[in-house]
């Protein structure tokens, strides 16, 4: 079957598989920063935006996707230039071997659309299910008040 | 280049989609490619003829041959017809591309491609070559010097197609072909010349040193009246040269081509056994 | 459209679009990139494949046109055990290939003159390779290459 | 003054200062780097047909029905492959461990064990035929505990004659280590208190989020090329090349970037396979396991049980110990000995005031998922005993357990005989500890965790308990005589410096640590390095990323390459300025002259001499083995609350303060901490790895093995105390592993200060615990 | 993954799915929010029929009751107006201990029911709160509870089209206990009750993942009518529900330990009622 979606504001007509996962055609369409670690819904490493809601594209049916509209993080930053999230992941040295990393960013994005200023219980609650591996989570959780002051403008 | 590619079954079909201007036929593709990806042609509808299997044939008519249009010039080559009755093709498509080119390039493809320097060109305007014509009024046929108008320009109107050629036989000739170029293979000639004689006949044509390739008629006949004895040598020569109206191009100068056309001429007929023997 | 051909023994089905060429289906569509691209215009012969027998250039032909035919191309040649072709062992023993660009397309119209000639004179082997520019070697080795290949052939159908 | 103390005082350029990862920014912006990440052409997607059975020989395998699937191309058995007995481990040559495995084999030693390789056009072909490839097997009894291993009832596991290095295979003995120094016996008879118990550490699975993966194809000169995500690319290269008996000039390992090893990539597990399948296709082929491959047929940690007996006098100076172990190491022997032996040789050294110390053990194979390596490598296991029974003797003496701690632990400019003694494998090095801020790390974690104000007992609610203990750790820096890492720098036109490193970074951002100390030596900005890790075509040698070798080992061997880089630069400068070299010195990308002032920057003296000047490269390849290993130190304190109606754990706190020497980059080794010791805390509350009765690993997913999260937790600090490690680089030691060592001990200290339960049994379970607080009420 | 599947239909009426479903149940999965079906193995599956355009995904008020479409999902059920002005907190907070956020944003009320998941804690919650489920079959639209939904043959089983909530004014409280922040429940625990002043009038007493599909605890409640709650109520409920559980062992938690953790779960709960009202 075809379906139609667009990813980062590029739509793609793509033909799918019937029983074919978000993952898998976002990555066959080129979007390697959806990771595939788990494949089963517990370490969101493929987390994307559909429709704005940080969703498990690993138990997404690319079926559902259609019409729709998803967010990767390839589609953050412009050209040469960080977007604040990821400036402040680099900053703070949130990401060490990097493989959870995209998936968290655009957690975050989501969070910091509904919460600009999220309080730490606030950001460790919404964030519980991006696993990371590596940096045991302090870093991320100040990259991410960073962000939020990126963001809101209450820091350069 | 983009468009929209059509493979006819049938002549009818073919006719079908011909009539539009921005269709092109492809035969060999040899030169219809090449002017695509250089952007000199951009049609809109390419129709190929490889399923249409009578223009892939050649048959004797007794006086003349008659070559289809998808008739590729290794398969001339091939053609034991065209061994025995017209050894002037046959080397003038010694003259042309490559073995890779002569596998896909057809004589009827240079006739519309109609180029100032097509060597198969030149060997059937020598072959009194009759251009055979389809279209939607039917079926018409022409002579191929009048049929090549100027440099790519036939008289095919829209809905036309060349379905073959008829050249005759000129196996009862001497013939000589001359290709003067930059090297020897693969090339496009600087001028090209072309010669049949057959005792006080004689045919010539030149090739690259005019808008079309041209028949010096007027020297034929000046030859026939008064042969090329003594001073008329350089009088006939003359005569050829007034034929041609050669021009400057980044293969050589326009005067370049008169000084080789009279040159080779000089050989040519200057030769105690004029043109009996095949200099090329 | 969907095409239908044969490509170094394999039945190829394939969709593809009106315009490509068939050296863009090879290359591109099918990922055999020994094919080379030189001048795109029928001069230098880097893209000569084997159709149905006969060496054309690949960047005059339009895919659609391989349908129904039989191509070989160079990735054709070496064995499934990596074992070369005579003309691959040749090329490299006499020292034919330099930067190699044109040595895919050499050794096809090589290939398809010594199917049909396995004892092909000097002239012969020249006016098979016409088509095909080296801009490296001279020309000298390459002959050699392919009058080795000859003999390596002739060699082995005893 | 010494160069090494001029050194010392002065103020760093680059080092010491947070860089940004130098390829942070590839990461956040989820460019394509991993393994997997590429797309080849024409590439055979490789699966595995794994053994359902611990222990079975196989009768037949008929591959007939699987190849009749469309798009499967091959189905390669043992009967396919050279009969080549190996070790997967990668680590320093000849191993250590013993050569007892095939790529494979007719008998089938653990549950998911490989059987048969399919390789196919697609990967639903390829997992299509791993179902219709039929295995028959014989079975065969199961060892499937470190108890029954050595009983003389035990089947043996590796019987096979091609094996060497296996210490007692008929009884299932892979390694086997003894040493004694003094008469531990008699002291411990002779001690006012004496006390033994036993501690057992169970397993825990790496759960790296990347998934081992790797991809290989021929080259056009059909070279094997291999990418893979591996911590050991020349290793891996090794014992490629010792399997399928190709020259090791035939292949090629080039390593991406990593997403996450822990020592979980130190060792074969998919290269071969995918060689195997391209050597025998002559195509590309890629094999990337499933979550549940990676958990229960890569490599685990090895459980281990120790048994430590430990005296002391009344005062609380502790005068002998005793540890005897046994280490479960699966069905295959990778890090075996290694691992035992590193239970012992970073532990024990902490107490050496002893007058007598004792250390065996015995590595076991059973018939479960084979262990390896993983970050801490036996430390670890060895603490939780160590420093466990350190607490309950204080307890026993009545001392405060951080007392006892303090007064026996080793200090700078101390040594201990079991540096000699006990190396990786074979004997080790003597050394004394050049660098040490023990007392700090435990002086600066006491205020933190506000020790001395500490309040114990039931809380208000009287449901919870609360409870605070502590540990101290020791780990190495790199394998001493044994790691080897090299590096190249060339200088290029512009005044920047390619720095080619064999060195592994597998998320620990060492590639921008020794970015960093290569521009401190050469005096310009870490955007001036380009790193380029690994590839065994272009980089040096380099035993790759583990036993925390990287910042110390491969840190010196980039800073001995800038040293003749900057060298080269000034003779060049000295060249071009006609000036004798004594009169020259760096400045920030320029060499000046101290005497007339002249300048000329970096970019000037390159192209000179590229183009137009006494024409040259500039470049230079370093190397470093360590003649020693230095010791990073680590105190650990924890707070936790217990629920004494569920047994619940609630780890209020932990803090960390580790001294690694300088740390070449904060954030990133201060990462290193806190990744670490949050591993540390799922290993022990969380991380519980269970089988089945038949041996099968149950918990192969996140949804059954539980890797913490963000909200397992509750304060964590982790800090660093800076020391100077005079052979380091810049006075670098690693802190790579230390991290994990110590959560464990703090929290089983802690439990008990909470609730007077000893749990000696890791991870800690809730459940456990509140049945031994219902037992203790009854 | 399912190997095997064919097609992919997204009907647009309830109706239209079920006849879809009926043309061959064994071949045919329901899709509803996508986290159970995509971690199904079953090569049987060939057809998936999507339930997200049958307008099952609103929540809206009824005369007496909430009526809350199976499509809906965790979050949005968890941050809905109508629900919040119903139940206070309890959803808000309970829900909020569920998976994570990209879970909680995908996984549906109907699709958290139909699987018949021990563990589901959005089952323990909804039964605490009296659901029941409207239903769409053979024999057209019905209303069953959760327990008689599953007491139809799975070969005639009906779709699940809304949930519905009783309008009324109880007390609720929900306890769940797991080994770390992002893992299933051990053991869940809801409690509702009616009162009258201080007078248990009813009550539900509802325990999941005992790893069994979670049930309410009958005896118990019928012990507990008519007692008037005080201080000593929790205790009661602890030791009555220590007393009357029936539960097992796997590999998360032996029986004896969800028995004690159950116990003490439903003791906590009463005690959070009586914070409400005492």
């Amino acid at each position: 079957m075809k379906i139609t979606i667009n990813v980062n504001g590029k739509t793609h007509v793509v033909k799918i598989e019937s029983a074919e996962m978000l993952l898998d055609t976002l990555r066959r369409l080129g979007y390697k920063s959806v990771h595939r670690s788990c494949d089963s819904a517990s370490c969101s490493s493929c987390t994307v935006l559909l429709d704005g809601n940080p969703v498990l594209s690993c138990c997404v049916f690319s079926a559902t996707a259609d019409g729709r509209f998803v967010e990767t993080v390839e589609g953050l930053g412009s050209g040469e230039e960080l977007h604040p999230i990821q400036k402040a992941f680099l900053e703070e040295g949130a990401s060490q071997c990097g493989y959870c990393i995209p998936s968290l960013i655009m957690t975050t994005k989501a969070l910091l659309a509904v919460e600009p200023d999220p309080t730490e219980s606030e950001i460790r609650e919404m964030l519980v299910g991006n696993i990371c591996r590596c940096t045991g989570y302090e870093a991320q959780t100040r990259a991410v008040k960073k962000a939020s002051r990126y963001l809101r403008g209450d820091e350069e | 280049m983009t468009f929209k590619l059509m493979i006819p079954n049938t002549e009818g079909e073919l006719q079908q989609e011909l009539m539009d201007d921005e269709a092109r036929i492809l035969a060999g593709g040899t030169d219809l490619m090449v002017q695509m990806r250089s952007g000199k042609v951009a049609p809109t509808r390419v129709v190929s003829i490889k399923k249409l299997e009578r223009l892939k044939e050649i048959s004797d008519l007794g006086e003349r041959i008659r070559i289809g249009a998808a008739v590729t010039y290794s398969e001339l080559q091939r053609s034991h017809i065209l061994q025995e009755k017209s050894p002037i093709l046959l080397k003038a498509i010694r003259q042309i591309g490559s073995l890779q080119i002569r596998n896909r390039g057809t004589a009827v493809g240079n006739i519309a491609n109609a180029s100032p320097a097509g060597d198969a060109v030149l060997a059937m305007v020598l072959s009194e070559a009759r251009v055979e014509i389809m279209g939607p009024k039917g079926e018409r046929h022409e002579s191929i010097e009048s049929f090549i108008i100027g440099p790519g320009r036939t008289t095919l109107s829209t809905g036309e197609y060349i379905r073959a050629v008829v050249i005759e036989k000129t196996d009862d000739w001497q013939s000589l072909f001359i290709k003067v170029g930059q090297r020897n293979a693969m090339c496009i000639s600087v001028a090209s010349i072309g010669v049949l004689r057959k005792g006080k006949e004689v045919r010539l044509a030149f090739g690259s040193v005019a808008p079309v390739v041209v028949r010096a008629h007027k020297a034929e006949r000046f030859f026939t009246r008064e042969g090329i004895d003594g001073t008329k040598l350089g009088e006939f020569v003359e005569r050829c040269v007034e034929s041609i109206s050669p021009i400057d191009d980044v293969r050589a100068s326009s005067w370049y081509r008169r000084q080789v056309v009279r040159g080779e001429l000089m050989k040519i007929f200057g030769h105690p056994d004029v043109g009996g023997t095949d200099v090329t | 459209m969907r095409i239908n051909f044969r490509l170094n023994g394999e039945t190829i089905t394939t969709e593809i679009e009106d315009s490509m060429r068939a050296l863009d289906l090879l290359r591109e569509d099918l990922g055999l990139t020994g094919t080379k691209e030189g001048c795109g215009e029928g001069e230098c012969g880097a893209c000569t494949i084997i159709v149905d027998g006969n060496a054309v250039n690949s960047c005059l032909m339009l895919a659609a046109e391989l349908d129904g035919t039989s191509v070989e191309t160079i990735e054709g040649l070496t064995g499934s055990d990596g074992k070369m072709h005579p003309v691959q062992r040749s090329f490299i023993d006499k020292g034919a290939v330099q930067c190699g660009f044109c040595i895919p397309g050499m050794i096809m119209s090589a290939k398809s003159l010594l199917d049909k000639n396995d004892s092909p004179s000097k002239e012969e082997i020249e006016a098979a390779l016409e088509g095909n520019l080296c801009r490296c070697t001279g020309y000298v080795r390459i002959i050699e290459a392919v009058e080795d290949a000859a003999s390596i052939i002739r060699e082995d159908r005893k | 003054m010494t160069p090494l103390a001029e050194e010392k005082i002065r103020e760093f350029n680059v080092v010491k200062k947070n860089t940004d990862k130098v390829d942070g920014k590839a990461l956040v912006s989820g460019k394509p780097v991993y393994t997997d990440d590429f797309d080849a052409r024409d590439e055979l997607q490789v699966k595995l047909v794994r053994s359902p059975h611990a222990h079975a020989t196989i009768k037949s395998i008929d591959a007939s029905e699987a190849l009749k699937i469309p798009g499967v191309v091959a189905v390669l058995t043992s009967d396919d492959l050279p009969r080549v007995c190996f070790t997967r481990a990668g680590q320093g040559y000849p191993e250590p461990s013993p050569y007892d495995t095939f790529v494979l084999d007719r008998r089938v030693r653990y549950v998911g064990e490989p059987v048969a390789i399919v390789a196919a056009e697609t990967e639903k072909a390829a997992t299509a035929a791993v179902k219709a490839v039929k295995v028959e097997y014989e079975l065969l009894k199961a060892v499937l505990s470190m108890d029954d291993a050595m009983k003389p009832s035990a089947p043996t596991i590796h019987p096979e004659e091609e094996a060497s290095g296996i210490f007692d295979a008929e009884r299932n003995i892979a390694a086997h280590f003894e040493m004694e120094i003094g008469e531990t016996e008699k002291i411990l008879k002779d001690c006012d208190v004496t006390i033994s118990r036993t501690y057992h550490a169970n397993t825990q699975l790496h759960a790296m989020l990347e998934p081992h993966v790797s991809r290989s194809y021929l080259d056009p000169n059909n070279r094997l090329v291999i990418v893979s995500s591996t911590q050991v690319p020349f290793h891996a290269r090794r014992i490629l090349s010792r399997i399928f008996n190709i020259p090791i000039s035939s292949i090629r390992v080039i390593k991406p970037r990593i997403g996450g090893g822990f020592g979980g990539k130190q060792a074969l597990h998919t290269e071969q396979y995918v060689a195997a399948v391209t050597l025998a296709t002559r195509r590309p082929a890629r094999l990337i396991f499933t979550r549940e491959e990676v958990s229960m047929a890569t490599n685990i940690r090895h459980e281990m049980q120790y048994e430590v007996k430990i005296g002391a006098s009344k005062d609380g100076k502790i005068r002998a110990i005793s540890m005897d172990g046994v280490s479960n190491t699966g069905a295959y022997g990778e890090h075996a000995l290694t691992t035992l032996m590193v239970s012992g040789s970073k532990t024990l050294p902490l107490y050496n005031k002893v007058e007598a110390v004792r250390f065996s053990g015995n590595v076991v194979y059973t018939n479960l998922p084979p262990a390896g390596a993983f970050r801490g490598y036996g430390a670890p296991q060895g603490l939780f005993a160590l420093d466990c029974i350190v607490d309950e003797l204080a307890t026993e003496l009545g001392l405060d357990p951080l007392t006892v701690k303090e007064m026996n632990s080793i200090r700078e400019g101390e040594s201990s005989p079991i540096f000699k003694l006990m190396g990786e494998g074979r004997e080790g090095v003597e050394q004394i500890v050049r660098s040490c801020k023990l007392q700090e790390c435990i002086d600066r974690g006491k205020e933190l965790i506000g020790w001395e104000k500490r309040s114990k007992g039931m809380l208000p609610d009287s449901r919870r308990a609360k409870g605070y203990g502590c540990a101290i750790a020791m780990q190495g820096s790199g394998i001493a005589k044994i790691d080897m890492g090299a590096a190249t720098i060339k200088m290029n036109e512009d005044g920047s410096f390619n720095l080619l490193i064999g060195a592994t970074d597998i998320g620990t951002g060492s590639d921008t640590a020794l970015a960093q100390i290569a521009a401190e030596v050469l005096h310009v900005t870490v955007d001036k390095i380009i790193v380029y890790s690994s590839d065994t075509d272009f980089t040096p040698f380099d035993t790759g990323a583990y036993a925390s070798s990287t910042t110390y080992v491969s840190g010196n061997a980039v800073k001995a390459a800038a040293e003749k880089v900057r060298m080269q630069i000034l003779q060049g400068a000295s060249e071009i300025l006609e000036e004798p070299l004594p009169n020259l010195e760096l400045t920030l990308a320029e060499v000046h002259s101290k005497e007339t002032g002249k300048t000329i920057s970096y970019s000037d003296i390159c192209t000179q001499l590229f183009y137009t000047f006494n024409q040259r490269q500039i470049g230079a390849t370093g190397s470093f083995v360590g003649e020693e290993s230095p010791i990073p130190f680590m105190a650990t304190f924890a707070e936790v609350e217990v629920d004494m109606e569920t047994g619940q754990i609630d780890l209020k706190k932990l803090v960390s303060v580790a001294d690694c020497g300088t740390p070449i980059n904060p954030v990133q080794a201060l990462g290193q901490l806190e990744g670490g010791t949050m591993q540390g805390i799922g290993w022990a509350l969380f991380e519980n790895v269970m089988y089945s009765q038949t041996g099968r690993m149950l918990t192969t997913d996140f949804f059954t093995y539980k890797v913490p999260t963000r909200m397992d937790y509750g304060e964590l600090i982790c800090e660093l105390a800076e020391s100077y490690e005079p052979t380091g680089p810049y006075g670098a030691k690693s802190i790579a592993e230390i991290g994990i060592d110590s959560p464990i001990p703090a929290i089983a200290n802690a439990l008990y200060d909470a609730t007077g339960i000893r749990l000696r049994e890791a991870p800690f379970k809730s459940e456990k615990l509140l049945f031994e607080i219902l037992s203790r009420e009854v | 993954m399912l190997p095997n599947v064919k097609e992919f239909i997204r009907p647009e009426t309830v109706q239209e799915a079920y006849a879809l479903l009926e043309k061959n149940r064994k071949a045919t999965v329901l899709l509803a929010g996508g986290t159970i079906v995509s971690q199904m193995r079953s090569s049987n599956i060939e057809t998936i029929v999507d339930l997200r355009k049958t307008g099952l995904d609103k929540i809206v008020q009824k005369p007496d009751e909430i009526a809350a479409g199976a499509m809906v999902t965790a979050e949005q059920f968890r941050q809905d107006r109508l629900i919040a002005d119903r139940y206070g907190d309890f959803f808000y907070d309970s829900f909020g201990l569920i998976g994570n956020w990209q879970l909680r944003n995908m996984i549906t009320l109907g699709g958290s029911i139909a699987p018949r998941l021990g563990w589901s804690d959005i089952t323990t919650c909804l039964m605490t709160v009296g659901a029941s489920l409207l239903v769409y079959g053979q024999d057209d639209y019905q209303t069953l509870c959760i327990g008689d939904y599953f007491q139809i043959p799975s070969s005639e089983r009906p779709i699940i089209t809304h949930i519905i909530l009783p309008d009324e004014d109880w007390r609720y409280a929900f306890y769940r206990f797991a080994r770390s922040a992002f893992d299933i429940a051990t053991l869940n625990m809801g409690i509702a009750m009616k009162l009258n002043d201080r007078r248990i009038v009813s009550s539900r007493i509802v325990c999941g993942s005992r790893p069994m599909f979670p049930a309410r605890m009958e005896s118990v409640e019928e012990s507990l009518v008519d007692l008037n709650f005080d201080e000593q109520t929790p205790g009661i409920v602890r030791s009555l529900v220590y007393d009357n559980f029936s539960g097992g062992s796997n590999m998360i938690a032996s029986s004896e330990y969800r028995n004690h953790l159950a116990s003490v779960l439903a003791e906590r709960a009463v005690k959070k009622i009586g914070e409400i009202i005492l």
